[in-house]
């Protein structure tokens, strides 16, 4: 990579860690005035693990994110109307309102939807990953999961079917401090929840998960490993939730220094703070990051509040997917028409958690 | 003496058991410190301490089975599920292990099953189950379902008392609803398990539900009776398991004509079996077909606009009593 | 051509998509090296190779949910349980993962999930399951339940072909059962998920069964034409999601009389639901109570003795149709 | 222990090995006359394990066994009647021929009866140990898995959960190279199963299964970590099956030089061997010990034979456990029969599990 190139991809990292907070901000404030309904989970703090680790991918591989991870979301080209439109519970969001917060997928652009049950995404990610060990891809999945999700069955599932059929996936743990109230302390006794690698023969390491740099990298060996047919890894991003764990949850049982500590490590200060010294980031190019920024994020909610609800008419539909022929998905012609799989059938139309509908205002 | 909500009954009926009975202990996700993810059991952990109020880690099984072992060895625990939609999570436990114990082995499991359940909320399609047709099909678990204060506290002491495993279902959407608050007896009390009651009289036809649609049930008998002179009774399941078979029977004989309600999908929901029990046992006694009223067989969905036409509401039982009185 | 058992027509239906389809793959427990518990996938392994017949760890959760994630990528696995009992392991992936992920997402889930049901065997509690009713009353999921071998080989195509999961029960009484043996077509055909099928016409009443019960139910009515003269019809639904109401209904308009028939629990089963649609919409068709035989509401028992006086038999169903007919 | 209490203590844990050894040929002969219906699992040469981890637990001490544990059962004072009846399925067997097998289980004498959902007791055995720890009892309970076990989510779950609330939990693994015919190498991708401690943070060792003596030390320091307060561990005992995985199953898939090595590690012939090196068994002690076994083996046959079969008119009873109260087991009074756990009160007599009924015949 050249000096330009390199400063382009720190830019390019900045920007995603700042739109991903930018988003969530946004978000909150949407709720707070009461134009969100329900649970809203938001990730400051998050975003050199969401995004670092999401930077680490090519194309054609897949994420199986989990509710905190918008960085990966947006980093892998999820448009931020989507979101909105999402958080909005709008007739035109990929769920179509049936489903909110961040429940939205899309396999041809490798987003694995989750559901509410957290670590049961994992076996699913093992699914696909079979399918690209099968057809001999050099793709790799990159599934998360929270510190609190490590305590389900499905995580132990999961990661040692994984290890068994040396699939290419990448295990991320976000370990935040906290499952909702509940430390780590009450929820394991081992010092880093990288060393539940060592109970399936996965290489493990844990790094530190403000560090977008050191998150890229550690995540980057990970996916390297997976890509090259060696199975699984695991990989603990090491972060802390400065805040409640919905936006409805004040979370008064986390010790104040201890967020105090936390918050003076925030990922993005630091990381900009490091761009400034390697003089990659001025004030004019932080200005014009932020105006993008606010760009993208106030044209997301436009769009979002100028979209349909969804009509109750259509509340007992799409419960079973028509008869037809399936694609494998990255399969070359896999978005042909003719195929269920191709476009959303229960719109007619094309899978719209990505961005390439709307380039020109949300892609650098 | 003040009124309470139901929320609060909930948590007083799980406090006096605990003081009352040292056998009788709460474990679950965030039960705790945080006192609950509804703060059903807020100030617990300082009163009893965290032997007897447990804050596990995120692993339903792991409640589940352990709430087993330690009602094995005779103490009555109490396992929350923090939304009844992870029971799922844990079923195994329940449907395998805890079921068929006593039946199995002779030994006894008290233990309660519990958390919040049902919509209304906006909790999408996760955080808004109605599990109850699972378990009243599955032999060996008690199913209930307050739809009042009084009888979120007496069921739930009920519960916690009785020797077998019951799941009791308390619906969020009733948790801080004020038209629920209610002065409950001083004095200790429980509603016993697998008794309906009726609600409210009427001649012309009888409405089978439970759980917070009791509310909409009655509301919508109300306006049958302003509107077009029709007596609804109304029948308040409050159990499933063991169902109230005779004091269903008695009103059916009485009205010859019947609704059934239930906030869960229609088809195999609980209002299936409450049907194929009259068109089997009082066949002789029906005017009219059995009608039902549930919501349809989908997912639940998020939106708002989705939810309301989700959820059965008083407009919609309403339009099918008519159908059902003109009949 | 020779005739097969049931167990070689779903081993068949298998072997010919996994032929036909690339996209078609087994995993399970035991399914390679052993060929299955039953021997279904014997042979599978040296024909397929280790990527399209993949022996797991017993990890249900993995199995069902490996199986979403390889249907997310428009591949069509079959996940088999080792026996259906073991489905309560994987329990939240299958109602809450893939019953709702193209409702959600708008993303097919072509998916199988199969194995041995019912009981007969000596099983006991925990190798005897008749899950339908759980999986029934989830919107999301197709339930279909052989009962010949035509049909367990034509069922299991379209099981496969079709674009949702499907939960496909075949009864391990019946895998060897030698009145079953059939010659099949030497052509591909498919049984279409969702249509009934009348095994036998009647006009005095109309028996709603399915399953291994549709033989009881057969023998049933042939004793009675035999020694009571009467002509009862017998209904095989052969899938409960989607239910064929069309056929239901038709018949049960010329017959005026419905008994219902299941191996399965009474109270909260699928027949519960075929007695609630027909109380409702065809009541002034109905010249008697609706009836149903079924399995006691206890678990499965391990003693021959009890499990004969468990499993509902052609003497039960001959003494309660006689009671119907003279109604 | 003086020289002769060891002699006795080593004869007896002998006693238990033939016991439980002639106790299952027993078993299949009466499968293979078709007396037996159902599965028969048996566990030729898994009688090291499942005697010697038994010999380490004192009174009070409970044992959640598994299919393959009938040694566990008989040291721990279960009728070998009782068990007879269970497999020939009589109405007056534990489960009054509800169920089948060692589905076994009497809490006043610490045994959780288990189910055939592998896995799913160990969390069971979270919560009985639970109790201990809450009521300052200084006793442990003893779980028992097979390696394929170790690969469900309930595994994962009951060992997370023990090692952080420190539970007085003993578990011990019988890995005997197969689940079924799934070898271990289908499984998992760790060398020993005891590396699964590392991830929960508990001590984890592997002992030869086949060892009886070996076995006993080894789950004694997990059993006397537990016991000190010190939280649960994990034990590996790395054993065979040398038989099928049921008496239906001819097992061709394990390859016979494997299946030899593992015969000639017999641990009954290895522990005789070493009994007689020592001079403690003589020829005459022998016949002597084997007279006993046969006399218990027919008497329990005998017995189950004369008993009833179940009443099926009794085919919908037992669905609901009586009102009234419940006794902690344990405390003081817990067996007076006002107690609905005090008997059995499905048929209002004494748990028939265990052994004081026929102590004259049973016992050493
Ligand atoms: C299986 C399951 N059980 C319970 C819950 C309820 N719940 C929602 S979030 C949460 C804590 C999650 O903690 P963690 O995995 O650490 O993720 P974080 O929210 O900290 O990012 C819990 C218990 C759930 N979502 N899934
Ligand atoms: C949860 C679950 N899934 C599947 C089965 C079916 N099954 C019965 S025994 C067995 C293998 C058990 O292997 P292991 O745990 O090693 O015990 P072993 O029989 O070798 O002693 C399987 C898969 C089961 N009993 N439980
Ligand atoms: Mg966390
Ligand atoms: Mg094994």
């Amino acid at each position: 990579m050249s000096e330009a190139e390199r400063a382009n991809l720190l830019l390019q990292i900045y920007y995603y860690m700042r739109l991903t907070r930018a988003m969530e901000d946004r978000t909150r404030t949407l709720f707070l005035q009461g134009r969100i309904v329900g649970g809203v989970y938001t990730a400051q703090g998050h975003e050199a693990t969401t995004v670092g680790a999401a930077m680490t991918l090519r194309d054609g591989d897949c994420i199986v994110p989990q509710h905190r991870d918008l960085g990966m979301h947006l980093v892998r080209g999820v448009s931020p109307r989507a979101v909105m439109c999402q958080w909005l519970a709008r007739g035109n969001a990929p769920t179509l309102g049936r489903d909110g917060q961040l429940h939205i997928g899309d396999m041809h652009h490798g987003v694995v939807p989750m559901i509410s049950m957290l670590g049961e995404s994992l076996p699913v990610a093992c699914g696909v990953a079979l399918v690209m060990k099968m057809r001999r891809r050099s793709t790799i999945v990159l599934a998360t999961c929270g510190d609190g999700a490590t305590s389900t069955g499905a995580f132990h599932e999961a990661l040692n079917f994984a290890a068994v059929q040396r699939l290419p996936v990448v295990f991320v743990i976000e370990n935040n401090g906290y499952a909702y109230s509940t430390p780590t302390s009450k929820q394991f006794a081992i010092e880093q929840l990288s060393q539940r690698a060592l109970a399936y023969g996965m290489p493990g390491e844990s790094v530190d998960g403000n560090d977008v740099l050191a998150v890229m990298e550690v995540v980057g060996r990970a996916v390297d490993h997976a890509r090259s047919g060696q199975g699984p890894a695991l990989v603990e991003c090491r972060t802390f939730r400065v805040r409640g764990h919905s936006e409805a949850d004040k979370a008064d049982y986390v010790p104040s220094a201890l967020r105090e500590e936390w918050l003076a490590r925030d990922p993005i200060r630091r990381f900009e703070e490091y761009l400034t010294a390697q003089g990659l980031l001025t004030a004019e190019s932080r200005r014009e990051i932020e105006s993008r920024v606010r760009a993208v994020v106030d044209d997301a909610v436009a769009f979002a509040e100028a979209s349909p609800l969804p009509d109750p008419a259509t509340v007992g539909d799409y419960v079973f997917a028509p008869d037809g022929p399936i694609a494998i998905v990255g399969e070359p012609g896999a978005t042909d028409p003719r195929y269920v799989n191709a476009l959303d059938t229960r719109t007619g139309r094309p899978f719209c958690t990505m961005s390439q509908v709307e380039e020109a205002v949300t892609r650098l | 003496m003040t009124a309470v909500t139901y929320l609060e009954a909930i948590s007083q009926a799980i406090r006096e058991e605990m003081r009352r009975d040292e056998s009788v202990f709460l474990l679950g996700e965030d039960v705790g410190t945080y006192g609950g993810a509804f703060k059903v059991s807020a100030g617990f952990l300082e009163e009893f301490g965290p032997e007897r109020v447990i804050d596990t880690p995120m692993s339903e099984t792991a409640i589940i089975g352990s709430a087993v072992g330690a009602a094995l060895m005779g103490m009555r625990p109490i396992a929350e599920m923090q939304y009844i939609d992870f029971i799922t999570c844990g079923f195994d436990q329940i449907v395998n292990m805890a079921c068929k114990m006593y039946w199995r082995s002779g030994i006894p499991l008290p233990l309660v099953i519990r958390g919040p359940t049902g919509g209304g909320t906006h909790g999408g399609p996760f955080h808004s189950a109605s599990p109850e047709a699972w378990f009243f099909h599955t032999p060996g678990i008690k199913v209930v379902m307050p739809a009042t204060t009084y009888d979120a506290k007496g069921l739930l002491k009920a519960a916690i008392r009785d020797n077998n495993p019951v799941l009791y279902l308390e619906h969020k959407l009733l948790y801080r609803l004020p038209e629920l608050r209610e002065e409950l007896p001083a004095e200790d009390y429980i509603v016993p398990l697998g008794k309906a009651i009726i609600r409210r009289y009427g001649r012309h036809m009888t409405i089978l539900t439970y759980g917070a649609m009791v509310h909409q049930c009655l509301r919508a008998a109300e306006q049958l009776a302003a509107e077009d002179g029709l007596a609804v009774e109304v029948v308040d399941l409050r159990s499933l398991t063991p169902l109230d078979r005779e004091t269903i029977k008695e009103s059916v004989k009485r009205t010859n004509k019947v609704l059934i309600v239930h906030e869960d999908t229609l088809t195999g929901g609980v209002g299936a079996e409450l049907a194929a029990l009259l068109a089997e046992e009082l066949f002789d006694y029906l005017d009219g077909p059995i009608m039902r009223v549930a919501a349809p067989d989908a997912p639940y969905p998020y939106a708002p606009s989705l939810e309301m036409a989700y959820l059965p509401g008083v407009e919609r039982i309403v339009a099918v009593a008519r159908q059902l009185a003109a009949y």
